[in-house]
C-alpha cells in the first residue's frame, strides 16, 4: 500500500548460540565452576554435602532475589524487604504459637507480606513523584518498628511447635525441598520476566516508562503487582528462615535486601532498569552461596568475606565496561 | 496581587514549604516539651547531628548529578578508625593531624569510588554497595579485627569537641563553615554550577564542553572528603573510636536530604533544603524521646513521620501546582 | 608476669586436658572489645591444655548471621562449640543440631534458651549483677531521689533481666523505697542515640539523681554528655574501665563516681574449661555435676533462671578510683 | 591511506561537477590565491570541510562529503531523513570525530578535540534534539560553559541581564530567571538560540529550529536570522521546510545517504529539482488526501475543559474523516486529545465514541476501545529508544499476540517487519536500536504502531515533525489509505500546508478555548490564522 520504495528489512535473529557464549551469563557459568574448584581445593570440609547442608539459610534470600531483579528492571528498588521478613516472620511464630495448623501459618506469613508488599506498591503508586528508595526506607523503619512493638520487650519469640517448620526444612535424601523450590520458582520467575507479556511490559517501564505509559502499559498496575509479589517472596522467605531458627527477633532478615540486591545485580540485572535477566541472576546466587560456604569452611574472617563480594560485585559491573571501552578504542583505531 | 504573589512564591518553593513544616514541628514538641527550645538544647542537637548534617551536604552533591552514595558510613568508620587508632598508639598526637589524615583518607575512599563510577560506568548504588562492604572491611582490619580508641587513648583530640570559640562549640562551628562554604560553592562558583549542569542533562553538559565524567567524579571525593571529615568528628564527638560506628547511618542521610527536597534523579536539590532535610530528622531524634514516646515504639512512629514528610511535600507540591494552574487565563 | 607463671604450671599439673580437641568460639559480632579479651584468654586456655580454638564472628550482631556461621561449623569436626548468643530462641534449632552431630555446646557471655545448649557459663549472676547495680544507685544518690535505666536496645536478653531483676529487688527491700525508677530507656548501643536518650532523660526529670546503664556503649555515651555538661545527675553501670576510664572519679568533674564489670579473663578462662570437661565428659551439664577449672578452683554446676543449667564465674567486679587506671591497660 | 587518496579524488571530480554553482568573481580570486604558492593562506570560505567519513557501529553515516560555508551567507542543508545532516552538524562541532576527512576554518586546517574548541572557534550550535538544562534558569542555560565570572563568583545579576538583552532581541515573552523546565519547546527553542548568540559566534548552526515552531515563530527567527546576516554572520541552516529555505537561503546543499550531492543556489533551484535531489526520486502529488465517503460518527467531545490546560471543547470526527487541530504552539491541542486518550483526564465534559458515553482512564483503555494516540514527543513519548524497532511495534498488542500471557515471539517479529515495511522504514532489520534511526523514520515506526491493531480514532500529534519530504509524503499516504479504511483520523499539526492538504475539516483551537471550525473548501491560510491568533495576547505571562 504506502510503500513506495518497498524496503525490506530483516527479522531472523542472530545465531543465539553465539550471544549465550559470549553473554554475562556464560562467563558467570565458567566463575561458578572455578568458585567450586577454588573453594574444593581451599577447604577440605568443602563438598556436594557440606554445601547441601548449608544451602537453605542462604536460599531463603534468594527467594527475594527473584522479585528484587523485575524491581531493579523495573529501575527502581525496595530497601524494606529485610523488615517484611522480620514482620511476616514475626506475626506467623505469633499464628504459631496458638497452636493454628501450620498451613495457617504459612499462609499468615505470604499474607503478612503481601500486604506490607502492596503498601509499599500503594504509596508507590499513589504517588508516584516519590522515588521508591525513600518510601522503602520509611516503611523499613516502619515494618520493623510494628514487629519490635508486637514482640514487647525481649523482642524474641520462639514457636512452641516446630513440627511444621520441622518438615517443610526436610530432604530429600540430602537435597533439601527448598533446594528444589528455588529452582521452581527461579525457573517460573526467569521465564515469566522473559518470556511473558507481563516481562516485556516491565522492561519498557524500566526502559522509558513514559513511551510505555502511551503505549497502553499499566505501569502502575504492574509496578503494584511486582512489589505486592516482592513482599509475597519475603513472607516465604520468612517461612523457610523460621524454619531454620525457629523463631522470630527483631534483627531477623536484616540487611537482606542488600544481599537480594548484591545476587541480582551480580547476575548482570543493571540497577538502572530494563536491562538484564534472572538466569544470570539464578548463577550468580548459586555462586555467591558456594563462595560464602566455602570461605566460611575455612573460618575466613567475615568481614574478609564480605570484603570479597565487594570486590567481586564492583569487578562484575566494571570489568565488563572497562572490556567494552578498550575494545570500542580498538576498533575506532581500525576504522 | 501583591498578597498573591508571596503566597505563590511561598507554595512555589519546596524549601518555604519545608521550613514551614520544621517550624510546625519545632512548636509541636515545644508545646510538650518546653525544654526543646532553649539554645543549649538546639546546640546539643546540632551536635549530637553533626556527622549527618555535614554528610548531607556530599550526599547532595552526588544526588545532583543523579548518583547516590552508600558507602559512606564505611569510609567514615575507616578514616576515623584510623585516626583512633594512630592517636591510640601514639603514632600522632596533633589534633589538626587527625583532622587532616581522615579527610585525606575519605578523599582516597572517595576518588576511588569516584574512578569506578565515573570511568568505569558502574551504576552509584552497586559500586557504592560494594564500597560499603570493603571500607567496612578494611575499618576492622585497621582495628585489628575490633579494638576500640576510647575516650583515654585518642588525647588531646577529644576535646575538639567540647571547647568552644567564640562562645559556639568548635563541632557547630565546623557545620557553618561546611554549610556556608558549600552554599557559596553551589551558588557562586563556576564548578558548583557545573555539578547542576550535569545533574540535569549530562548529554547537554557533555555538549557544552563540561568534561562530566570528572564531574561525577569530584561530587564523591568531596562526598569521601566530607566522610573523612565525619568520621574525624564521631570520633571527637563521641570520644570513641569503634570498627562498626555509625553501621547503617547513610539511611539517615539520604533521608535528611530527600526530605529537604533533593531529587533523586538528578538536578534538584539546595543546600538549604539540605539543611533543612536534616534538621527535620534531627528534630525528630531529639524529640522522640523528649516527649515520652515508648522506647518500643519510636522507631516506628520515626518511619511514620518520615513518610509523612515526604508525603506531605508532595500533596503540597500537588497543591501548588494546581493552584498556579488555576490561576492561568483561559 | 604472675598470671604467666600460673598457666605454664597449670599445663604441668593438669597435662593436656585437650589434646586435639578442637573448638569453635562463636562470638556475637567482630568488632568488640570487650568480647576479644574473653576470646583471647579461652583460646589461650586451651591452647595451653593442647586443645584449638578457632574464633568466628559473624558478619553482623543478628542471629541470622550466626546461623550460617553455625551451620557452617557443624561442617567441620569440631568437638565443641561455645557461643554467646545474639538471640535467646533463634539459634536452637542450630544448636540442637550441633548436639545431634555429637557437638558438645556450652555458652558463655549471652545464653541461648536452655534447649539450646548444655550449659552456660554466667559471668555473673542476674541477681548478683542486679543487687550490686541497685547499691550503687543506692549509694550514690544518697539513698533516696529519681533514677533512669539507660540500656542497650529493648531486645537485648542480659539487660532485661538485669532490669527484671532489679525491679525485683527494689519491689522486695523497704531501703530503696525512696528511689524512684521514672523511666527505662534505649540507646540502641549507639552513641548517637544514647546521647539523645540521655539527654532527654536529664530535660524531662531534672530531679534525676543516677543514671543506670548496664551496658557498654550507653554507659560511656551518658558518660560523656554527663560529664560535658557538669550535670549533676551521675551515672553508675556496667562499662568497660579503658571506655570509662576518663569519666571516672568522685568529685564532680567526674560523671561516674564507680561502675562495674565481671572479669573477663576469668569468664574466657571458665568458659574454656567448662567447655573442656563437658568434651572430656566430666561433666554432663547437669545439675550439680562439678569439676575443676584449672587454677580457678572447683565449680558447680548450678540451675539457672531459666531453667537450664549454668556455671557462675562471681560477683562482678567494681571499677573506681582505686583500680581504674590499672584496669584500662588490661580491657 | 588509500582510502584518503581515493576520496580526494572523489572530491575534485565532484567540484568539478558542481563547479558552475560557484560564482565565477569567486572562482578567480581562489585560483590567484591556489597560483601564487599553492599554500591558502585566505580563503573565500569560513569555513569548509572536505572528504568527512563519519561511521557508527553497521551505519556510514557520512560517506566523503563536503561542504563550503561563505562569510555572512545563510546556507540550508537538505536531504532526507537519516541523510547525515545533524551527524555532519556534530562533526563540524568536534561532538562527533569524523574517520576521515579534514576541515578548515578561514582558510586554517583545524582538529577540534571536543565540543569546547568548536565554540572558542567561534562556531555555536543549536542542535536537533534541545540540550537544555530543565532544572537552572534560562540565563544559566545561555551561559553555561561560558559563566560570566569576576573574583571567581558567577556573576548572576549581570548573567541575567545580558540574557535578558538576548531574550529582548529575540521578541522573547519570559524572563531569564525563569527555569527552563517550565517553558514550552517552542521557548526552549529561543533559549538555545540565545546560547548561541551569547557566544558571539561568527558561524552559527540551526538544526531545524523550526521543527517546534508555529509560522508566527518562525518569522521571529526569520528575522532574527537575516539580523545576523547582517552583522556578517555565516548560518547553516537545517530544516525540513521549503519555506524556510526560500525565505532565508542563498544556497542550498544536498545529502542523501549519508552521500554528498550537489550545492545549488536557491534562486536557480525549482522545487521539483531540489526534491528529486533529495529523495532520489519525483513526488507529484505531496498531499494524496482520498475522496472518501464519510461515515457515521465514531468520536464526539462536548465541553471537555480541564483546569489550567483547555475550556470547554466540543467537537466530533466521523469515520473516514481526517479532522484537522490547529493552533499555536501551546494553544492545548495536545493536552485535549491526551485528556480524550486517558493519558490525562478531563474535569468536565463528556466523550462519546460511536454515539456511547466512555469514560476512559488510561492509555490502554482507549486502545482497547479503539482510540490510539501517536504522541508528538517521539523521543520521550512515542518509543523505547533502546529497544529494537520491532518490539516497538509490537508493544501496545503483545497482549493480543500473547499465548497464554507468553510472548508469541514468531509471529510478532512476522507482523512487526510488515508493518514496518507498510510504512517504509529505513532499516536493517527490526532489532535495530530505535535510537539509531534518524528523526523520519523513528516517526514511522511510530505510525506504524497505529496500524498494529484495529482501531476506530487515531490521533496523530504532529506526526511530520521534523520528517523529510519523502517520508512525509508516505505518511500523508498511510494517513489516507487510513481513512479509506474508515478510521476516524484527528491530525494535531502546526504545519498549514499540510492542514489544508489532508484535512475535510479543520478545528482551531487557541489558548485553550475552541474558536473555530471551517470546512474543507472554505479554509484558508489567512482564516486559520486570524481564528489561532484571537484572544492569543493574554497568553504567555508566566
Ligand atoms: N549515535 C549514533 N549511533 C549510531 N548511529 C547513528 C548515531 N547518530 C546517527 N546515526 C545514524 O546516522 C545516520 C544519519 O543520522 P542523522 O541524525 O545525521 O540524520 P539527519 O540527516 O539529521 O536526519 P533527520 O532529518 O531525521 O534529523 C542515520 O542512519 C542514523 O541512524
Ligand atoms: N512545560 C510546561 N509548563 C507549564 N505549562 C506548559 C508547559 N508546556 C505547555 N504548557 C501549557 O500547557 C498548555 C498547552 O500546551 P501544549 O504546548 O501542549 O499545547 P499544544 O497546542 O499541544 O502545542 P504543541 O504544538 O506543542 O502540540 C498551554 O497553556 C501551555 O502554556
Ligand atoms: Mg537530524
Ligand atoms: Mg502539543
Amino acid at each position: 500500500m504506502a510503500g513506495k520504495s518497498g524496503r525490506s528489512i530483516n527479522n531472523v535473529p542472530e545465531n543465539p548460540m553465539k550471544h549465550i557464549i559470549f553473554s554475562w551469563e556464560g562467563i558467570l557459568v565458567i566463575l561458578f565452576i572455578l568458585v567450586n574448584i577454588f573453594c574444593a581445593s581451599f577447604s577440605e570440609f568443602y563438598n556436594m554435602k557440606s554445601v547441601l547442608r548449608q544451602m537453605p539459610v542462604y536460599l531463603a534470600e534468594v527467594f527475594m532475589m527473584f522479585p528484587m531483579a523485575y524491581i531493579l528492571v523495573l529501575g527502581e528498588i525496595d530497601i524494606s524487604v529485610g523488615a517484611i521478613v522480620c514482620l511476616s516472620a514475626t506475626l506467623s511464630c505469633m499464628v504459631c504459637n496458638t497452636n493454628a495448623p501450620f498451613i495457617v501459618v504459612v499462609l499468615t506469613a505470604l499474607v503478612v507480606g503481601a500486604l506490607c508488599g502492596a503498601v509499599n506498591g500503594f504509596i508507590l503508586t499513589r504517588f508516584k513523584e516519590l522515588p521508591p528508595m525513600i518510601v522503602t526506607l520509611a516503611t523499613q523503619i516502619i515494618f520493623r518498628g510494628i514487629a519490635e512493638v508486637t514482640l514487647g520487650a525481649g523482642g524474641s519469640i520462639a514457636i512452641t511447635n516446630t513440627d511444621g517448620f520441622r518438615a517443610i526444612g526436610g530432604k530429600v535424601g540430602n537435597i533439601p525441598y527448598i533446594l528444589f523450590l528455588v529452582l521452581i520458582l527461579g525457573v517460573l520467575f526467569a521465564i515469566f520476566l522473559g518470556k511473558s507479556t507481563f516481562g516485556r511490559r516491565t522492561y519498557a517501564i524500566g526502559t522509558n516508562r513514559v513511551a510505555a505509559y502511551y503505549a497502553g502499559v499499566h505501569v502502575e498496575k504492574i509496578r503494584f503487582i511486582i512489589y505486592t509479589v516482592m513482599g509475597l517472596m519475603s513472607g516465604l522467605c520468612a517461612v523457610f528462615l523460621v524454619s531454620s531458627s525457629y523463631g522470630a527477633n527483631t534483627t531477623t532478615g536484616n540487611g537482606f535486601e542488600m544481599d537480594a540486591i548484591a545476587m541480582a545485580v551480580f547476575g548482570g540485572i543493571s540497577s538502572t532498569g530494563g536491562k538484564g535477566n534472572l538466569a544470570g541472576g539464578i548463577i550468580s546466587a548459586f555462586i555467591i552461596v558456594c563462595l560464602r560456604v566455602g570461605l566460611g569452611q575455612k573460618n575466613v574472617n567475615a568481614q574478609v568475606i564480605l570484603l570479597i563480594i565487594g570486590v567481586l560485585l564492583v569487578a562484575a559491573v566494571a570489568l565488563p565496561n572497562i572490556i567494552g571501552d578498550v575494545k570500542k578504542a580498538v576498533a575506532m583505531k581500525k576504522n | 496581587m501583591e498578597k498573591k504573589s508571596v503566597i505563590k512564591k511561598i507554595t512555589g518553593s519546596r524549601e518555604a514549604l519545608l521550613a514551614i513544616i520544621v517550624v510546625v514541628l519545632f512548636a509541636v514538641v515545644t508545646v510538650i516539651s518546653p525544654s526543646f527550645l532553649t539554645p543549649k538544647s538546639l546546640m546539643e542537637m546540632l551536635k549530637n547531628n553533626a556527622v549527618t548534617m555535614v554528610m548531607s551536604l556530599g550526599m547532595l552533591c552526588v544526588m545532583l548529578v543523579g548518583g547516590i552514595d552508600i558507602s559512606i558510613m564505611s569510609t567514615l568508620a575507616l578514616s576515623g578508625m584510623s585516626i583512633g587508632m594512630l592517636l591510640k598508639y601514639g603514632h600522632i598526637t596533633s589534633t589538626l593531624l587527625a583532622f587532616i589524615i581522615a579527610m585525606a583518607i575519605g578523599i582516597a575512599c572517595g576518588l576511588v569510588v569516584g574512578l569506578v563510577i565515573s570511568r568505569a560506568n558502574v551504576p552509584p548504588i552497586i559500586a557504592t554497595m560494594g564500597f560499603m562492604y570493603i571500607y567496612r572491611a578494611m575499618g576492622y582490619l585497621v582495628s585489628h579485627g575490633g579494638e576500640w580508641a576510647s575516650a583515654a587513648a585518642l588525647g588531646e583530640f577529644k576535646n575538639f569537641a567540647t571547647t568552644s570559640f567564640l562562645g559556639i562549640n568548635k563541632v557547630i562551628w565546623v557545620i557553618l563553615v561546611c554549610y556556608v562554604v558549600f552554599f557559596f560553592f553551589m551558588k557562586w562558583t563556576r564548578t558548583g554550577r557545573r555539578i547542576y549542569a550535569v545533574g540535569s542533562n549530562a548529554s547537554a553538559a557533555q555538549v557544552s564542553g563540561i568534561n562530566v565524567k570528572n564531574i561525577n567524579l569530584l561530587v564523591y571525593v568531596i562526598m569521601g572528603f566530607l566522610a573523612g571529615l565525619g568520621g574525624a568528628l564521631q570520633v571527637s564527638v563521641y570520644a570513641s573510636a569503634m570498627p562498626d560506628m555509625q553501621y547503617g547511618g547513610e539511611m539517615d542521610v539520604i533521608a535528611a536530604c530527600v526530605i529537604g527536597g533533593v531529587s533523586m534523579s538528578g538536578g534538584r536539590g539546595t543546600v538549604v533544603g539540605a539543611f533543612l532535610g536534616s534538621i527535620i530528622l534531627a528534630t525528630i531524634a531529639k524529640a522522640l524521646p523528649l516527649v515520652g514516646i515508648s522506647s518500643l515504639w519510636q522507631n516506628m512512629i520515626k518511619g511514620v513521620i518520615i513518610l509523612v514528610v515526604v508525603v506531605i511535600n508532595v500533596v503540597l507540591q500537588r497543591i501548588a501546582d494546581k493552584n498556579a494552574l488555576k490561576g492561568r487565563e483561559m | 608476669a604472675d598470671d604467666k607463671k600460673d598457666d605454664t604450671k597449670t599445663e604441668a599439673a593438669a597435662g593436656d586436658s585437650a589434646k586435639d580437641k578442637k573448638i569453635a568460639l562463636v562470638g556475637k559480632a567482630a568488632g568488640n572489645a570487650f568480647f576479644e579479651i574473653a576470646a583471647k584468654s579461652f583460646q589461650e586456655t586451651v591452647e595451653a591444655e593442647g586443645g584449638e580454638v578457632q574464633v568466628v564472628y559473624p558478619e553482623t550482631a543478628t542471629a541470622d548471621a550466626q546461623i550460617k556461621v553455625l551451620d557452617n561449623l557443624i561442617s567441620q569436626d569440631f568437638d565443641a562449640i561455645c557461643i554467646s548468643a545474639n538471640d535467646v530462641n533463634a539459634l536452637q534449632a542450630k544448636l540442637e543440631e550441633a548436639m545431634d552431630e555429637g557437638i558438645k555446646v556450652s555458652s558463655f557471655d549471652s545464653a541461648p534458651n536452655k534447649d539450646s545448649r548444655e550449659i552456660f557459663v554466667n559471668q555473673a549472676g542476674t541477681k548478683e549483677v542486679a543487687q550490686a547495680l541497685m547499691d550503687a544507685v543506692l549509694d550514690i544518690s544518697g539513698g533516696e531521689g529519681q533514677f533512669a535505666i539507660l540500656s542497650a536496645t529493648s531486645q537485648s536478653a542480659n539487660q532485661n533481666a538485669w532490669i527484671d531483676a532489679m525491679k525485683t529487688i527494689m519491689e522486695g527491700d523497704d531501703k530503696y523505697s525512696k528511689l524512684e525508677l521514672v523511666d527505662v530507656v534505649y540507646g540502641d548501643d549507639e552513641p548517637q542515640k544514647s546521647t539523645d536518650q540521655t539527654a532527654a532523660l536529664l530535660q524531662n526529670y531534672k530531679d534525676l539523681k543516677v543514671i543506670c546503664a548496664p551496658t557498654t556503649v550507653g554507659i560511656a555515651a551518658a558518660a560523656k554528655y554527663l560529664q560535658d555538661n557538669g550535670s549533676s545527675c551521675k551515672l553508675t553501670g556496667l562499662g568497660l574501665p579503658s571506655e570509662m576510664q576518663e569519666y571516672t572519679g568522685d568529685d564532680d568533674s567526674h560523671s561516674c563516681p564507680y561502675f562495674y564489670l565481671w572479669d573477663m579473663q576469668g569468664l574466657g578462662k571458665l568458659s574454656a574449661y567448662t567447655t573442656i570437661a563437658l568434651i572430656n565428659g566430666d561433666i554432663t551439664g547437669a545439675k550439680d555435676d562439678k569439676f575443676t577449672a584449672g587454677d580457678l578452683g572447683d565449680y558447680t554446676v548450678t540451675e539457672a533462671d531459666d531453667g537450664g543449667t549454668e556455671v557462675v564465674l562471681g560477683a562482678p567486679l567494681k571499677f573506681d578510683t582505686s583500680n581504674i587506671e590499672e584496669m584500662a591497660k588490661l580491657y | 591511506m588509500s582510502n584518503i587518496l581515493q576520496g580526494k579524488e572523489e572530491y575534485f571530480t565532484l567540484i568539478q561537477k558542481y563547479s558552475h554553482y560557484q560564482p565565477v568573481g569567486r572562482m578567480i580570486e581562489y585560483n590567484q590565491i591556489k597560483g601564487k604558492g599553492g599554500e591558502r593562506a585566505v580563503s573565500e570560505y569560513v569555513l569548509e570541510l572536505k572528504g568527512i567519513t563519519k561511521i557508527f557501529p553497521g551505519v556510514k553515516a557520512l560517506n566523503n562529503v563536503q561542504f563550503q560555508l561563505k562569510p555572512g551567507e545563510v546556507h540550508a542543508l537538505m536531504g532526507e531523513n537519516g541523510a547525515g545532516k545533524s551527524t555532519f552538524i556534530k562533526v563540524i562541532t568536534g561532538v562527533h570525530k569524523a574517520e576521515e576527512g579534514e576541515m578548515f576554518l578561514n582558510g586554517q586546517k583545524v582538529d577540534f578535540k571536543g565540543p569546547k574548541d568548536a565554540q572558542e572557534a567561534g562556531i555555536a550550535a543549536v542542535y536537533q534534539h534541545p540540550t537544555s538544562y530543565p532544572h537552572l534558569t534560562v540565563a544559566e542555560n545561555i551561559f553555561m560553559g561560558h559563566e560570566i565570572i569576576k573574583h571567581h563568583m558567577i556573576q548572576w545579576k549581570e548573567m541575567n541581564q545580558e540574557a535578558n538583552k538576548y531574550l529582548g532581541e529575540l521578541d522573547a515573552d519570559f524572563d531569564a530567571t525563569a527555569e527552563m523546565g517550565t517553558l514550552s519547546v517552542a521557548q526552549q527553542q529561543m533559549v538555545e538560540i540565545a546560547k548561541a548568540l551569547s557566544t558571539n559566534a561568527k558561524i552559527i548552526i540551526l538544526d531545524e529550529p523550526t521543527a517546534a515552531l508555529t509560522r508566527n515563530e518562525s518569522e521571529k527567527l526569520y528575522t532574527l536570522v537575516d539580523k545576523l546576516k547582517e552583522n556578517g554572520v555565516s548560518i547553516i541552516f537545517i530544516s525540513h521546510r521549503f519555506e524556510d529555505m526560500y525565505r532565508l537561503a542563498s544556497r542550498v546543499t544536498v545529502f542523501r545517504d549519508s552521500q554528498y550531492i550537489g550545492t545549488y543556489d536557491v534562486n536557480g533551484i525549482t522545487n521539483a529539482d531540489l526534491i528529486k535531489a533529495m529523495v532520489g526520486r519525483e513526488i507529484n502529488d505531496l498531499f494524496p488526501k482520498p475522496e472518501v465517503k464519510l461515515g457515521d460518527e465514531m468520536l464526539r467531545i462536548e465541553h471537555l475543559s480541564r483546569t489550567g490546560f483547555f475550556k470547554d471543547v466540543s467537537f466530533n470526527v466521523r469515520a473516514g474523516e481526517i479532522v484537522g487541530l490547529t493552533g499555536l504552539v501551546g494553544a492545548g491541542r495536545t493536552e485535549v486529545m491526551e485528556a480524550v486518550s486517558g493519558i490525562t483526564h478531563p474535569d468536565e465534559g463528556k466523550v462519546f465514541l460511536e454515539g456511547k458515553e466512555v469514560y476512559i482512564k488510561t492509555p490502554s483503555e482507549a486502545m482497547e476501545k479503539g482510540i490510539i494516540l501517536l504522541p508528538e514527543d517521539r523521543q520521550k513519548q512515542g518509543l523505547v529508544m533502546s529497544w529494537g524497532l520491532g518490539r516497538n511495534v509490537t508493544l501496545p498488542i503483545i497482549s493480543k499476540y500473547a499465548k497464554c500471557g507468553f510472548n508469541d515471539e514468531k509471529s510478532e517479529r512476522e507482523l512487526s517487519k510488515k508493518l514496518l515495511e507498510e510504512v517504509d522504514t529505513k532499516a536493517v532489520d527490526i532489532f535495530q536500536p530505535a535510537s539509531s534511526l534518524s528523526g523520519g523514520n523513528q516517526q514511522k515506526v511510530v505510525v506504524a504502531k497505529a496500524l498494529a491493531q484495529e482501531m476506530k480514532v487515531v490521533i496523530m500529534d504532529e506526526p511530520t515533525k521534523g520528517v523529510d519530504v519523502g517520508a512525509k509524503a508516505e505518511i500523508y499516504a498511510i494517513m489516507g489509505d487510513l481513512a479509506k479504511k474508515g478510521y476516524a483520523i484527528i491530525l494535531i499539526s502546526s504545519e498549514m500546508p499540510e492542514i489544508l492538504g489532508m484535512s475535510d475539516r479543520i478545528v482551531v483551537m487557541c489558548n485553550g478555548r475552541k474558536t473555530g471550525e471551517l470546512n474543507r473548501g472554505e479554509a484558508t491560510q489567512e482564516g486559520i490564522l486570524e481564528l489561532s491568533m484571537e484572544k492569543s495576547t493574554g497568553k504567555g505571562t508566566k
